[in-house]
């Protein structure tokens, strides 16, 4: 059985209190999540244990670290079931990922007359590297507009796609709307002009089973701070005719066969887009957080924080000073609302008062607040963690916030 | 609701965050500022306009909480008509109230109930940054602004 | 007084006993150093007691996490003598610094008939991302050569700068010879011609007092994972005026003021350069591993590993069987060498026996391996740690691997 | 020195490293292959002439340990003249005598000494990849390209 409280006491800074004195509810898991006692462990124990350079040295413990590396490779492509540990490649996160792409592959490629499309609700990691890259190369970007329920218009997608379109850059999930976007529809149209797909899933990987062969898309990226993992570490999966087509996201050591003055031949795949020591620690980190996922098992996961969510919408929609954004057809994880007469970051500092850590802002996504018209919004993010007594509870907050700007 | 933080809301700071007296841009300017937290998005453009040595005209525009708002709004009703020598002894002053490391109490420090109202963020960290956005900036960068004139980037923000 | 054992106490990966049960001597500290515990628990309590995203949440533990996230850069500021905290930009390593310089400083103004000098001796780091911008753009590379001794040809450098000369990228110290280069001298001559200089000071950091303003140079980077740190972060610093002007070296969230379809406009720095989540445990671990440096002194520290080093040749030396790779006028911190008969991986499974760590191969330094005229050396290095008695022990066993392939 | 490490470097490895034989281009190689280890750098060019179903000429090239270059020597050795068919099961046995978590003996394994000899990395982990890069390399790559030949890359290396 999924028991939110059995799986919150294995997580440390529960045991702790706020400055107030109060127990902690974080909301901001969409922002990055708390971290259970084993992906700490699994920290502690490389640094104390057997800390050494990986992919080098013949010694203990240089072998045991190599080893303890490695294994997350594979726990990462069984996790995101890619064909192959040459599809996995470690980065320092969503963003890298994403700007590594866009100056490996596709900057090399774009020219004047290209079209790069994004969505309306893009996280400005999936949207400013691909715009500059559009403006750099005279490249035009196009953006997927919304619909009034704050979905993907998907009959303006269609018209935006033609042989010109290189890339289609999307978000899995908002993580300012929580909407979930139509992958698969969204990479069979782009394919069928030729373009490749960029999946954000830096939302998605915490709430949902990953599983890009069934998506089809030719690149997706997360960030292991999101999945109860460390900082510092993501991953980029591509598909491997592409990623040993490309040149190497960066230079340096262990990507490559053979340097000379006059040039360089580079490694294999998974190595040759992986230069300099790699963030050794993180890597092992999100090994012990992907063994954390999956013995809660994302399917329940799933189910738990989607019917938060559901239980979230129908408890704010009672309250009339409250705008809830968006009513997507499909929504998880996570609610944005607005309090009449409240500035969010008042809202959030009141929540703060009693333990409820939520999120105000613009949430790094300010062509969806424009849309929105807003100049942010308070986010409210789940995690396993939460449970409907959270929700209880910033309930009740919300509704003295209100109480008191009116 | 916490008492604490009523306390910290208390009227004086709602009153002065809705006041719309100086909510307004100065076309005059010959000296604009932006104060900007990057931790919570909070921005506020300062407007100056120096006749002489003298603050003749102050005004604001922006975004951001209610602290920060009113806070900006009593900073500029504060320093209007004041030469840059007196704008310094108000920041500082106003930053002795808020500094929760002070060994005055906010009382010995002013009468001025406005600027007291703030010294409730020395019992909070996470929000003295609000009280302090707009003079931290007025502090930091009067001396070369106000000599320079900077609007740089303001086209987009 | 500077007492190695006690300072080793604080390291708990010496409390281990190597698989074959004998104490670790751990002599790859150039690959990676080992971390005392107060760097290891402040990375715990980051993740057990005030985990959060830095930068954005204000509520608690978003604002300790960020308070504890900015005081490292002040920490960096002051450690190395950058003159602001905008100097002081936060990667994940220092091949990522390395990259991201070469990506958005170098390329847009790179064209062809242009140079950029390296040495002879670079790590593959500060080796492959200038090479590979150059062949790019159409511009020259342009390598230092080495005396017979191992030091740089100052020389032939003052022969090789000239007006065409965009940049010369150079280590303080080079991992596989521990040549120590005189970077003032680099740097004034380098100046002189209106060329930028990059210092990799990925192995001086641990070994000497950095200051930039002394050495003068434009960009210097570095890795925490070679300062007691952790790994997936490092250091780049810049010019102030050079990093205020060049664009972002990454885009994402966190580093602009202002997104919309058409453009964005950028954060100040340092927040510019500092595009996505960033390796938050790293950072603060970095702060705690420069608390550790503080707290014996890298004066101290230097004196150290640079008797050490000192003590090996001298020790070594006495072996003919034994050839020490270089005899520079100032060497510090590591030796590199060869066994007559024995391959380098050989000598060093032969001491991984005997628990003694050293590192076998090319080191990431092919370019000198060829100047050696070998495929790879064994190299020692030292940290803080060591002592003149793991000298001994290194001198024994390798007396006794000389013996067995003799 | 250790008597387990020198029990696996005993008679026969060092031997084998130094045997000169095989070690050789094969300017009329039908098919080229290349086993390289990242962890160390070490790297055999493996040059296999194929005549009909057999391997009637092999040879290699490279730079590595004594392990490394020994279990190369002793593969090309001991593929010589073999079909394909054969081959597998060659590698396969090999993989066996080396392989730690086998629950046969070597020595029920094969009366081979020069195979035996690497059985000694069942108790050296760090080793085990040493022993088994070229059989390795065969191993995966050799349908493939045994079918198509690779020399892709070799320019540089
Ligand atoms: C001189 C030098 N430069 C660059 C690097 C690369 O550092 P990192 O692997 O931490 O990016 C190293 C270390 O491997 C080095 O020794
Ligand atoms: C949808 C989305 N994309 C990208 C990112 C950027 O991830 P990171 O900051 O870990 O690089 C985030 C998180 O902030 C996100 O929610």
């Amino acid at each position: 059985m999924f028991d939110p409280i059995a799986i919150k006491s294995q997580f440390p800074i529960f045991k702790k209190k706020t400055p107030n004195g109060v127990d902690l509810i974080y909301l901001d898991n969409a922002a990055t999540t708390q971290k259970p006692q084993q992906v700490i462990d699994a920290i502690t124990d490389y640094y104390s244990g057997y800390n050494a350079n990986v992919g080098r040295g013949t010694y203990w413990p240089a072998t045991k670290a190599t080893g303890a590396f490695e294994a997350t490779r594979t726990k990462v492509k069984d996790f995101i079931n890619a064909n192959s540990l040459k599809e996995v490649i470690f980065t320092s996160g969503t963003t890298d990922g994403i700007n590594k792409v866009v100056n490996a592959y596709l900057m090399p490629q774009l020219k004047p007359g290209d079209e790069v499309i994004v969505t309306e609700m893009e996280h400005h990691g999936n949207f400013v590297p691909w715009q500059q890259a559009c403006i750099k190369q005279g490249a035009s970007l196009k953006m997927i507009p919304l619909t009034e329920t704050g979905d993907l218009d998907y009959g303006a997608y269609d018209d935006l796609l033609n042989e010109n379109t290189q890339l289609v850059a999307i978000s899995a999930i908002s993580n300012a709307l929580g909407v979930k976007n139509n992958l698969e529809y969204l990479t069979n149209k782009a394919h069928a002009v030729g373009a490749k797909v960029m999946v954000d899933a830096a939302q998605l990987v915490t709430h949902e089973k990953i599983d890009v062969q069934a998506i089809g898309c030719d690149f997706l990226c997360f960030s292991a701070h999101k999945l109860f993992g460390p900082t510092g570490v993501g991953v980029l999966f591509g598909k491997e005719e592409l990623l040993s087509e490309m040149p190497p996201l960066s230079f340096g050591g262990g990507m490559v066969k053979r340097v000379t003055l006059e040039g360089t031949s580079f490694a294999d795949l998974p190595a040759k887009h992986e230069a300099g020591t790699s963030n050794i620690s993180g890597v092992i980190g999100l090994g012990a957080a992907i063994d954390f996922v999956n013995s809660i098992g994302i399917e329940a996961i799933h189910t738990h924080t989607r019917a938060l969510t559901d239980y979230a919408i129908e408890k704010f929609s009672h309250i009339e000073e409250i705008t809830i954004f968006g009513n997507p057809k499909d929504r998880t994880s996570l609610v944005s609302l607005a309090v009449e007469k409240a500035h969010p970051h008042d809202v959030s500092a009141f929540l703060g008062e009693r333990g409820i850590a939520i999120r105000a802002g613009h949430h790094c996504a300010q062509p969806l607040m424009d849309y929105l018209q807003v100049s942010g919004t308070c986010r409210i993010s789940f995690g396993i963690y939460n449970t409907k007594e959270d929700v209880d509870r910033v309930v009740e907050a919300l509704i003295e916030v209100r109480d008191f700007f009116a | 609701m916490n008492e604490r933080l009523k306390q910290l809301y208390k009227t004086q700071i709602l009153t002065n965050a809705e006041d719309q007296t100086y909510f307004k841009e100065l076309t005059e300017a010959t000296h604009i500022l932006e104060a900007y937290n990057p931790m919570c998005g909070d921005k506020y453009t300062l407007y100056l306009k120096m006749v002489g040595e003298k603050i003749a005209e102050a005004s604001f525009k922006g975004y951001g909480c209610a602290i920060s708002r009113a806070s900006t709004s009593v900073l500029i009703k504060n320093i209007l008509g004041k030469s840059l020598q007196e704008l310094q002894a108000i920041i500082e002053q106003f930053m002795e109230v808020i500094n929760e490391e002070s060994e005055k109490s906010p009382e010995s420090i002013t009468a001025d109930e406005e600027l007291l109202a703030f010294a409730g963020t020395r019992e909070y960290p996470e929000r003295k940054k609000c009280a302090s956005l707009s003079w931290d900036e007025l502090k930091v960068n009067y001396p070369s602004e106000l000599s320079a004139g900077n609007s740089e980037d303001l086209e987009l923000s």
